[in-house]
């Protein structure tokens, strides 16, 4: 299942992977990280496909990408 | 599981300082990833402009210098005439590289410097807090054009990518944004291709990228992007304008 | 070896060559535009580069680059030229990067004139730009005396790290006289030390810059910085003294063209049976200051000839705390003095000193001894 | 033996800055030293260039020379302006070719060539500077003419056709220089 | 007239408007930023210009332009970008021009770091740009003098026709104070006197040039400058002393806000009954050497505190002509030693006195009078 | 009889100290005539650059001023922008506007500076005694290209008018030349209109004029005005490549 | 009265540099010489920012100081680093909503504050810093608080509708200041 | 008759006009001016058709054109 782990003190909350993702599956914490900010969280891992969108959305490098075999790929990036 | 998507060797770990939702960020990103996917990275030295990218050298996985405001093309003339073997290339603003630096970029781009730069238009000077640069958009406010740029005193915004076109010498030019997932992938490739040439030896080559600053647009994030699509690119327009003549089908459309 | 006649300004550019420089980058302006026309020919002969900068501004930050991925670098100019390089040479300087310089100085201030002039003293020495940063200046009075500062200058940078400027006067640039170089082929590239940029391969990254955010690391440079001036003073002063060996009552100071004006005008003295001596810093940063007060102890008065309008005459005061009455005359905008007016100048000093010591010439000493004993130099 | 400081002005491109180039060389090949300083200003037409020479046996001291020993002059401002600062005894040699009128000094030997014209029945009258020069190193057998010779035979390596001429213009003005000395003797 | 709460940028930039100034050309750079911003705003309201170049050495050059044709005019802007301004500054002095500029020092060299710094001291006083030419520097301790600094700035400068530089530290730029201004609409434009560029209209055509190919000419101009700059030496400095009027054994040389933090250590030595003085220029240049040489002369020994490594102890040196030790502490890089740290520097200078006059305290003097008496200046 | 062709108001009566053949001379004659004939002579002031032209603040009869290298657009700037009744011209070579003074012509020709740029274009220094310029062409020996201009080495020419035209805001761009006769009077016609442009208040108006430096370029006048024709005419085609939109008709044609 | 000075601290863009503003603007009103110094540069959000005020009753000397009286702190790394430089004697304000730590210093008043809290009652969470303006102000006593008041409600002259709510925060905080020092009296 | 002035003095010798002069009827002096050139001289003054091209051309405005009555215009200048 494609999944994707979110660096929680590299995020600053700027909500970019949020839009970014066509599953809409991500959203904002409650907590604040270390640096006082909102982070990004999955909120409905199951239906992620993997596409990346999110991760080369971020200005940040707080997201990387897992996969197991398929997943779905918008761009060659 | 596989990870498919993860920060590049290109990078350094380093947390960067800039604001959320800034698109530093992504161009950071995507420099490091095209010298580190291009094999290029441990020959390669960077340029850190005077802007908010003023410690690019500590986020750049590579060799770096940090040079006075808008004089980056000059240094890495002096840098790439001594040492042709190293990849070279300026990361600048576009107070930097369109104000200050406007005599350095053009003279840098018309003798065909064999560089990369990275031209990083947010319109507007971040880091000393949010002036009018020459790339701010008309009745855009800032803190020295508090009343909104006002086109017939202080002229309209200057197109970088075709003013460096008009020039006989450069061969590859191009605008990009960051501002969708689909135009970071675009720009991407673009730079990715930029650095190519270099690497071949064949041509100056310029990337100017859209880009945002939240904080001194006083927009959100979100908001910054959008004002990016609807205020700046139709203004800039975005694409490859000039690419050498004999360029390889591979890159044509620049990977997208 | 054998001596060429050659003018100043290409002699420089040969010596770089010679010093194992084989990367120009620099702007034309008279009268030191026959360096960069001589390196523009020369370069491709030796596999060297020659690049004409768009602009001064853009020169300093050219040698910047270059030195930064560790080769040794060339930029001249003259004064206006210089003016531009103001904010590149703090950049340079803080970066410790070891680069030359040469100023073939012109009548100023602004446009001024293109003849010689000596009116950049303090501008090289003392305030060449922003924050706390030195050049290491040598100043030769021949165009012998350029090619081995040139060649020393290279040295000085490597050492010390640190930029180093030649300053001649138009004079020094346009004259020919006869020169001997040291041999082609000897000079050998800078060493990349551990700070240049020759592409992380097989280490770690490195980073030439000078923006310190936190007070403490940039004043933690400062202090750094300010040690190794320290240290330059202590081991690089250089200068001569000539006709210092007999009694004076009469101290001449000058630097550069206009003490060897000095010289044909002391021998003329000297012939007179008048001993005057002359004081010649070679490094006018770091200034001689103990040698120049020593020299200054064993006459009744001082007289400061310069090119300018009386900027040396600080560090001789400086040398002097006091302890001498100091005299000084100045000409400016190309006005060269000759060796009689110089002389005149001289006489109304001597004038001055109560009771000189008036000695009769015993008898007229042959020229040839004096000309080979008058000279002492480190 | 004293230092010797010529002083050679003229027109900007009537070769005089050349001239004084051999001379120096010449000097320096006979082991003296020598300092050769040019007037030098903004690329003009119509402007006056001179050179002052230094020969010494010892190192030159100030290569400025305000009074020279000998002046060599091409054209009438030149000789205006620089007539009254030559050294008592000193030469003055003056180009009548274009210099119509004469020095006004007793106190020194004048010398008058018509540098032009005889440099033309050398075969170029472009050679003038060198029947100048000719003139110069005749009168004060500073330096070597046949060195000379050498030298502007070394200068013009590249455009060989003009050696025979320029050579021929120096020895005439040589002469001329020789016969004035004998005359001044006499 | 009210005082009113303001940060010492926006108040250089209010002096300006109030001293005449309606014209205003400048590029932004931390710490002086808020003086462009502020005049952005203010200038429309003044029916003033503001005009953001693109860089500072056109800056430089866009007030040699106003000057030129009659126009009060200012610039501002800090460390790095004064020295681009070099060259301007070289071609504005030679043509006798009255511009101001503000520079709120920031620490060096290279692109050093933003915090406050007093690292362009040398720069500002002698080695401005090529030539020789002189700027009227001035060097304010507080939001108040800079206002009072900078308006006194457009008098000289019109005065004497020559560029007047205000030098601040990033603290009088950043701080707010109470400010009290000369009131609205008082200053008067420039009068375009004889050298103004106002068009021909009835009168022949003038020229503002720096450029005399003839060395006599260019030579008597360097001798016009510097029979200007003796004038002004002679009739302009200003200074102040503290804690003066009482005997003290060490005197302090400071200026700008370090004095300041000085004067707080001073005050509490002599609540401690350590009676220290301080001797502050106003005028940096011209520098009141024969002041400060008599306020040395009270003193057994001198601590000389700046922020930089040893800019003005040269002037120091200079006034004092060896009579007496002088002891020197500096910090860069934005480190600003605190009245603390700054008394540990003076007990540390008293303790070298041999037998100083170690007075026990009398009786705690009031504070009150103390502030009140302590300070005299001129 | 009838004087119908004498020296104008507009140039003093000083002789140049111009080259024999220098189209330095025509030029200067055809500004003086302008401002003259425009009634602007007595509230014009005049910048001169440094370059050949330096002295020209000897030869213009009217106020002058005398820039440092490269900067007489913002000196221009800043005198306009203080007094806008005055009517200010920059007279500027290539070495000065193309090469040191880059970033000052761009910007005051974005901000739309109310002022009139002439641009000697003669392909070298001519004053520091013929080194390359950005302007000098492709093969050309100066003293600093002792080879011939290498396009690989240092790029090619820099064609100042297609540069300032791809700008937004400046309104008047044109390049003229003064090869032959009809050339210079169209020239004059273009550089009337320049100022009368500016008289009106309207724009930016910078006119490049292609020019001869015999003396650099080792030719005779005669062969110098051929140079001209043969080689620059056919890389910096002459024309007016910019209009403020509603011009007059009387202007249409400048005259020609 | 000898000098006192109040170093705030916290994020940038949490308003402490504001809080300071008010605190000077107040204290001149007052007749007191007042210096306000923030720490400034460049523009990045996730820094620390701080204000340093100086009030006094004669010119302020150094507007730079290392000890201060009062610290108000909105966040953790500024309590770690200022915490220690506070006077003996002297004051520390904590936003608790912010700072989960205590401060280390039994030499010091030190007043905890719920600032985030307590303005989220006034109406907006990010009057936070008027809460702990107003802590300091009632505990020490320095300025009116009707002025302080005054200053407020011209400071937010253009946003009206922000008045009532920092009003009141500050008022709440006073409130909490008055009680701490009357807490630390008994 | 029209006819051209040439003011010696100011004449460089560059030969423009003769170049310029669509009568062929300039040349130039023998002698040289006190700066030390040749100068232009009218060879044949009754062709003049005083079109002023020669005057256009000079770089040096050195010479002034007079006409009586009717003269011809290439361009108008
Ligand atoms: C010579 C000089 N002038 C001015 C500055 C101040 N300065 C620093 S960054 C900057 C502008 C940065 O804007 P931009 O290049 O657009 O970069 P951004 O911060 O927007 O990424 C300025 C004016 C400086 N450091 N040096
Ligand atoms: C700052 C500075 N750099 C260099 C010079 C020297 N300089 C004087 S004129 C000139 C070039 C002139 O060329 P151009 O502008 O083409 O004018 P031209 O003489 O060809 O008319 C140069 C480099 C100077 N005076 N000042
Ligand atoms: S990988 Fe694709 S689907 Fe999964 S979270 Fe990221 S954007 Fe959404
Ligand atoms: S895009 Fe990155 S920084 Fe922004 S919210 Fe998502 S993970 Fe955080
Ligand atoms: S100020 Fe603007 S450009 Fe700078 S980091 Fe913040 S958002 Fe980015
Ligand atoms: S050098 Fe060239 S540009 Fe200068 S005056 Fe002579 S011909 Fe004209
Ligand atoms: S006016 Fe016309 S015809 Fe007469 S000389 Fe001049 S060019 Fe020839
Ligand atoms: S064009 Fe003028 S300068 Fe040239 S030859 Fe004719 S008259 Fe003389
Ligand atoms: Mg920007
Ligand atoms: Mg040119």
């Amino acid at each position: 299942m494609p999944t994707i782990d979110v660096n929680i003190e590299r995020c600053k909350g700027c909500e970019r992977c949020i839009d970014a993702c066509p599953q809409e599956i991500l959203g904002m914490s409650q907590k604040l990280n270390n640096k006082g900010y909102k982070f990004a969280v999955m909120v409905d891992e199951p239906r992620c496909i993997g596409c990346s969108q999110c991760a080369i959305a971020c200005p940040d490098v707080a997201i990387e990408v897992y996969v197991e075999g398929a997943h779905y790929q918008f761009f060659q990036y | 599981m596989k990870k498919i998507f993860a920060s590049t060797k290109g990078l350094t770990d380093r947390p960067t300082h800039y604001c959320p939702g800034c698109t530093h960020g992504v161009i950071h990103r995507m420099v490091g990833e095209s010298i580190e996917e291009l094999g290029l990275r441990e020959r390669t030295v960077g340029i850190a402009p005077v802007g908010c990218a003023v410690l690019a050298y500590e986020y750049f996985n590579c060799d770096m210098f940090e040079a006075s405001h808008g004089r980056a093309p000059a240094v890495a003339t002096g840098a790439k005439r001594s040492r042709p073997d190293l990849i070279l290339f300026t990361y600048q603003g576009d107070g930097d590289l369109a104000s200050i630096g406007m005599g350095e970029i053009i003279h840098a781009a018309n003798r065909g410097e064999k560089i990369t730069v990275i031209f990083v238009n947010n319109a507007v000077y971040g880091m000393t807090g949010g002036q009018m640069a020459p790339t701010t958009m008309p009745g855009q406010y800032t803190t020295t054009s508090p009343f909104g740029r006002d086109t017939a005193e202080v002229g309209y915004p200057v197109r970088m990518t075709e003013v460096i076109t008009q020039l006989t010498t450069p061969a590859f030019v191009a605008r990009v944004s960051t501002h969708t997932t689909r135009e970071i992938v675009r720009a991407k490739a673009v730079i990715k291709e930029a650095f190519r040439y270099q690497a071949e030896g064949r041509c100056f080559t310029f990337v100017e990228v859209l880009s945002t600053c939240p904080t001194n647009w006083g927009l959100s994030p979100r908001e910054a992007v959008k004002w990016v699509e609807k205020e700046m690119v139709p203004y800039y327009p975005l694409g490859i304008t000039k690419r050498p003549e004999d360029f390889t089908e591979e890159w044509k459309d620049g990977g997208h | 070896m054998t001596k060429v006649l050659m003018k100043g300004n290409e002699a420089i550019g040969e010596a770089a060559i010679r010093a194992g420089c084989l990367h120009f980058f620099g702007y034309p302006i008279t009268p030191q535009s026959e360096v960069p026309e001589y390196l523009a020919k020369r370069m491709p002969e030796v596999g060297g580069t020659f690049v004409q900068a768009e602009s001064e501004v853009a020169a300093s930050n050219m040698i910047y680059g270059s030195a930064g991925v560790g080769i040794k670098v060339l930029t001249t100019s003259s004064s206006p030229g210089i003016s531009l390089m103001a904010e590149g040479l703090s950049y340079i300087a803080a970066c410790e990067l070891p680069v030359v310089l040469v100023n073939i100085m012109r009548s100023g201030p602004g446009l001024g004139g293109i003849l010689p002039a000596q009116g950049d003293y303090l501008q090289a020495t003392k305030g060449t730009g922003h924050g706390d940063f030195q050049l290491i200046v040598l100043a030769p009075s021949s165009v012998q005396e350029a090619v081995d500062l040139v060649v020393l200058a290279f040295e000085l940078a490597e050492k010390y790290l640190n930029p180093v400027m030649v300053i001649g006067d138009g004079m020094i640039g346009q004259m020919m006289e006869p020169v001997e170089f040291p041999p082609e082929g000897q000079g050998k590239p800078l060493d990349p030390g551990d700070w240049a940029l020759t592409g992380c391969k097989g280490r770690k990254k490195r980073i030439i810059n000078s923006l310190y955010l936190d007070p403490i690391e940039c004043n933690d440079i400062n202090l750094k910085l300010k040690a190794k001036y320290d240290l330059i003073a202590k081991k690089e002063k250089r200068w001569e003294t000539y006709n210092c060996d007999k009694p004076y009552d009469l101290l001449i100071c000058s630097f550069g063209m206009m003490s060897r004006i000095c010289k044909t005008a002391i021998d003329d003295l000297a012939e007179q049976g008048i001993q005057v001596g002359l004081f010649r810093p070679i490094t006018v940063n770091p200034f001689p200051y103990e040698a120049c007060r020593k020299a200054m102890d064993k006459a009744k008065r001082v007289l400061v000839l310069e090119m300018n309008m009386g900027q040396m005459l600080e560090d001789i005061k400086l040398a002097g705390e006091g302890s001498k009455e100091i005299d000084f005359f100045g000409t400016a905008g190309g006005v060269v003095l000759s060796p009689d007016e110089s002389l005149l100048k001289m006489r109304k000093s001597l004038r001055k000193i109560p009771k000189a010591t008036k000695a009769k010439p015993k008898k007229k000493p042959a020229k040839k001894t004096k000309a080979a004993k008058k000279r002492k130099s480190r | 033996m004293a230092g010797t400081e010529v002083l050679m002005a003229g027109f900007g491109g009537q070769g005089m800055l050349l001239s004084g180039k051999l001379l120096a060389y010449a000097a320096m090949k006979k082991g003296m030293e020598v300092s050769w300083l040019p007037s030098y200003g903004p690329e003009m037409r119509g402007g006056t260039a001179n050179v002052t020479v230094c020969i010494s046996p010892k190192q030159v001291g100030s290569p400025y020379i305000s009074r020279p020993s000998a002046l060599l002059v091409m054209n009438q401002p030149s000789l205006e302006k620089f007539g009254p600062r030559v050294k008592k005894g000193g030469l003055i040699v003056i180009n009548t070719s274009l210099v119509p009128v004469k020095a006004n000094r007793d106190d020194c030997t004048v010398v008058y060539v018509a540098a032009a014209e005889i440099a033309q029945e050398a075969g170029t009258a472009r050679a003038a500077n060198l029947v100048m020069l000719g003139a110069y190193v005749g009168w004060a057998g500073i330096v070597d003419p046949d060195t000379t010779i050498q030298m502007i035979e070394k200068e013009f390596a590249r455009k060989a056709k003009f050696i025979p001429a320029n050579v021929s213009a120096f020895k005439l003005g040589f002469e001329a220089g020789v016969k004035a000395k004998e005359g001044a003797k006499a």
